[in-house]
């Protein structure tokens, strides 16, 4: 929590660090830091199991208003407490657990995908001054809890003791690997262009206006749309969201392996499922449209975190809204496109990347020199890639027995 | 200061030894994906995080699925193997071994004239990492990208391989 | 006992266990995360002296355990491999059956 | 080029989820238990009894007990027990009433075969479908009193069958009047002369 205050820092800005000061101020150091964390980790669980809970309810919302149907207004005013009413049933629902199964690790599954999903948040910078673990590799520490859920995948896959749910684990972990290497190769342009691997660090080489008005933000850069790209569909892989949402599909394995779980370990299943698609947009926020920063230098006076809420929702309605549209793509269409496109393209971005870092002092009518040969190096292999995904794939020709 | 250290190191060896006697391979790997991850506690202990949560991103994540995937190709159905006559005693042998091995190094580092500086250990931060893999150790880092990639290309062709010559494999 | 001492106290318990469970199992694949954690074990050494070494030296100690995290990946899964096309062959990954070199 | 089809398909949810808010053909929903769809003229589902006066239904009770219902009724689920007296009916006859009068509703499989065969009209399909119950048995039993519903509810559930069915009876009873008109003429002049020991045979309707 650095506690350095600009000259012209609203006091909305520090509002949270002078609460959580005034809450812990009485302590004796050693106690003082414990309580500190205590309260940032409170803070954490509050704000993300509101947002889960919101989410659950405005994606039913949205995605019935695009199904020209209200979707839950019931529950509540216009179905507000409709979370609170699923959360209650969740909680009084029958806990089954297979009689075959292997009771330990079939409980420390959804323990062990909670916590992983949990421990993503540490590094995400919310604020100028909310940043609850300032670690020098966050990058790398976000990546690495991420990872950890492949394993809590494999476990409540086996420990079910179901064919099904041992296959769907498998087809799961070999969606989830396949795409975790898009997702770390489309980060390295931004490593690239901020120099750093913290979380902060990042942030801060995204400030500034360039002629006051386009933000230093790298998804404005060609290789960081690219990048941008990247991340979110592979975001949208590591999450099980929308059209990669097979292991969880009701038309293909029962629930994959989530069958043999029920009452609260299913719910449990599902917010770390939730979880998960918030750190992946709130990252997407960090590395490519510059963290807290406002896009307006009038803007400035409105507290950072406000900005960084502001993307944040915005990502996370995108990944509704491409639930909304996107057909469920088949194990061997999304490993094909893992390996076959996204793969290759993130390589390449990584070439744009170096050009574009290398010829940044060029100048003048370079400067359209250089973003033409950029955007071309970033364009051309998704036309050409794009062509070769779905060639000899005509239009499907039926033949009625 | 050493009391983490001392828990960590019983958790991850008792992880280990839990995982090298269990009967059933898969919790064997799954206890050993938690010794894994005691290491890495024991790095981040030590000041190295990069060094931390590489190990978590390529063990746990990586590692851990690639012998979860053979241990499941290679399952040979639910007729257990007879425990073979001599595995008893060549436990017992093994076993002997190691405590043999362990006894000999912990003496040598009981009597080692070790005085270590408790001073804070150096701080590793990222850029000087990247400067040392960039400067001094860019040649190491290229031939572990090249033996890297061979590896992984052999290991594939040779899992993948040219399919079941014999067909009552495919029984 | 100094908390160098602790920790190399640790590395070679470690590798000891690593060795013997080795020795003492059967099924190939346990073995090959026998040296797995063994080599782990080496890297906890060069973590312990990077930590503890008297002169504030750059990160070589980090620089090996990378090097050697990587070279282990690599190992690991050209082993695995090894295991599975043995399988194909005849079905059977315990060591002993393992003693036929044809094809 | 790869993508545009996810744009295409961005772009019809967009434009659908904002329609929904202001354009009706966008928002199809009917919140049923506030709101209802106008049910169809030609909708059926269980038979009532049609009553003339809405004020005293029992009494006023088209249905004369003759039993062709129940005796049509396939899967048999009218049950009719005749009453001991009678009562004169609209045309000013003297018929019997069913003093008992069930339908079971869960067995009735609305073939409305009951209404073509009753020659007075007196059995008409209903339009009402809340007819959940809680148990099985007596809740699904509709008995006379549940079943009778005045003639103008008929004609608001079913106006053109209902103005049939009223136009056919009324000329059914101009001809009954003018049948009593005649007997009460015809017999009228011959006790002309000795009418004060014996009065009219029928009373005028």
């Amino acid at each position: 929590m650095s506690t350095a205050a600009t000259p012209n820092e609203s006091i909305l800005e520090r509002a949270p660090v002078l609460a959580r000061d005034w809450l812990t101020g009485f302590l004796p150091e050693p106690a003082r830091w414990l309580a500190n964390s205590l309260v940032v980790i409170v803070a954490i669980l509050l704000v993300f199991a509101t947002v889960f809970a919101a989410l659950t309810l405005a994606e039913r919302k949205i995605l019935g208003r695009v199904q020209n149907r209200p979707g839950p207004n019931r529950v509540g005013w216009f179905g507000l407490l409709q979370p609170v009413a699923d959360g209650v049933k969740m909680l009084i629902k029958e806990d089954i657990v297979p009689r075959a199964a292997n009771p330990v690790l079939h409980f420390l599954a959804p323990v062990v995908l909670l916590a992983a999903s949990i421990m993503t948040f540490a590094v995400i910078p919310y604020g100028r001054h909310l940043v609850p673990v300032e670690l020098d590799a966050a990058l790398l520490y976000f990546f690495a809890a991420g990872s950890a859920t492949e394993l809590a995948v494999f476990m409540a896959g086996w420990a079910s003791h179901n064919k099904y749910s041992l296959l769907a684990a498998m087809r799961a972990l070999a969606q989830l690997i396949s795409y975790e290497l898009p997702l770390l190769l489309s980060t390295v342009p931004v490593v690239l262009a901020a120099g750093t691997l913290s979380a902060t660090g990042i942030v801060a080489a995204q400030s500034g206006w360039k002629w006051g008005v386009v933000p230093h933000w790298l998804v404005f850069t060609p290789c960081g749309a690219a990048g941008f790209a990247i991340f979110m569909v592979s975001a949208l892989a590591e999450s099980n969201r929308s059209p990669f949402d097979l292991p969880e599909a009701e038309s293909e394995l029962i629930a994959g392996h989530l069958t043999e779980y029920s009452g609260f370990k299913y719910a449990l299943f599902f917010m770390a499922e939730y979880f998960g698609m918030c750190a992946a947009s709130g990252m997407a926020v960090t590395l490519f449209l510059g963290g807290w920063h406002a896009p307006l230098p009038v803007l400035e006076a409105v507290p950072s975190y406000v900005w960084f809420s502001a993307k944040f929702l915005a990502l996370l309605l995108g990944f509704i809204w491409i639930r909304a549209t996107m057909p469920r793509l088949r194990i061997d269409q999304l490993t094909r496109l893992a390996w076959k496109f996204m793969v290759p393209l993130a390589l390449v971005n990584i070439g744009t990347a170096a050009f574009w870092s290398l010829t940044f002092p060029w100048a003048g009518p370079l400067q359209l020199v250089r973003w033409a040969v950029a955007l071309g190096m970033a364009a051309g292999p998704f036309v050409l890639l794009g062509r070769g995904l779905s060639s000899g794939l005509g239009p499907r020709t039926y033949r009625y027995a | 200061m050493n009391t983490v250290l001392i828990l960590i190191a019983l958790a991850t060896i008792g992880a280990a030894a839990a995982a090298m006697s269990r009967p059933s391979l898969l919790n064997c790997v799954l206890l050993l994906t938690l010794s894994w991850t005691g290491i890495a506690a024991f790095y981040l202990w030590a000041g190295a995080e990069f060094a931390a949560f590489a190990q978590v991103l390529i063990y746990v994540g990586a590692i851990s699925m690639a012998v979860m995937f053979a241990v499941l190709l290679t399952r040979r159905g639910r007729r257990d193997f007879p425990p073979r006559k001599g595995s008893r005693s060549r436990a017992a042998y093994a076993v002997l071994a190691g405590a043999a091995v362990a006894g000999v190094l912990l003496a040598a580092v009981a009597r080692s004239p070790l005085a270590a500086s408790p001073a804070p250990g150096p701080a590793s931060t990222v850029r000087e990492l990247g400067g040392q893999l960039m400067g001094p150790h860019a040649a190491a880092l290229l031939v572990v990208g090249v033996l890297l990639t061979v590896a992984l290309i052999g290991a594939v062709v040779l899992a993948a391989g040219a399919g079941p010559e014999k067909p009552e494999a495919t029984r | 006992m100094s908390p160098l001492q602790l920790c190399l106290a640790f590395s070679s318990a470690l590798f000891a266990v690593g060795l013997a469970g080795a020795l003492a199992r059967s099924n190939s694949i346990l073995v090959l995360l026998g040296i797995e954690l063994m080599l782990n074990a080496a890297n906890l050494n060069l973590i312990a002296f990077w930590r503890f070494s008297p002169h504030g030296s750059p990160a070589t100690g980090v620089v090996f355990v990378v090097f050697a995290i990587a070279v282990a990946a690599a190992e690991t899964a050209v082993g695995l491999a090894l295991v599975i096309s043995i399988y194909r062959h005849q079905q059977d990954i315990r060591l002993e059956e393992a003693t036929r070199l044809k094809g | 080029m790869l993508g545009t089809g996810l744009l295409q398909g961005l772009a019809v949810t967009a434009r659908n989820l904002v329609g929904s808010f202001h354009d009706p053909r966008r928002f199809v929903t009917t919140q049923y238990p506030e709101e209802r769809t106008a049910l169809p003229e030609a909708y059926r589902n269980f038979p009532f009894l049609v009553c003339d006066g809405a004020d005293d239904p029992m009494g006023t009770l088209r249905c004369v007990a003759c039993q062709i219902c129940e005796k049509e009724c396939p899967p048999q689920c009218i049950y009719i027990e005749k009453s001991r007296d009678k009562k004169p009916d609209a045309n000013g006859k003297m018929q019997l009433y069913p003093a008992v009068f069930d339908i079971d509703i869960s067995v009735c499989m609305s073939c409305q075969i009951c209404v073509e065969v009753c020659p007075f009209d007196a059995i008409e399909m209903d339009q009402v479908f809340e007819l959940s119950a809680t148990d099985r048995f007596t809740g699904l039993m509709l008995d006379r009193g549940a079943l009778a519903k005045p003639n103008s509810y008929f004609h608001r559930i079913h106006p053109t069958q209902a103005a049939e069915v009223d136009a056919r009876l009324a000329v059914e009873r101009a001809a009954a009047e003018r049948k009593a008109q005649a007997a009460a003429a015809k017999a009228a002049p011959r006790p002309a002369p000795a009418a004060a020991e014996q009065p009219p045979a029928a009373p005028a309707a």
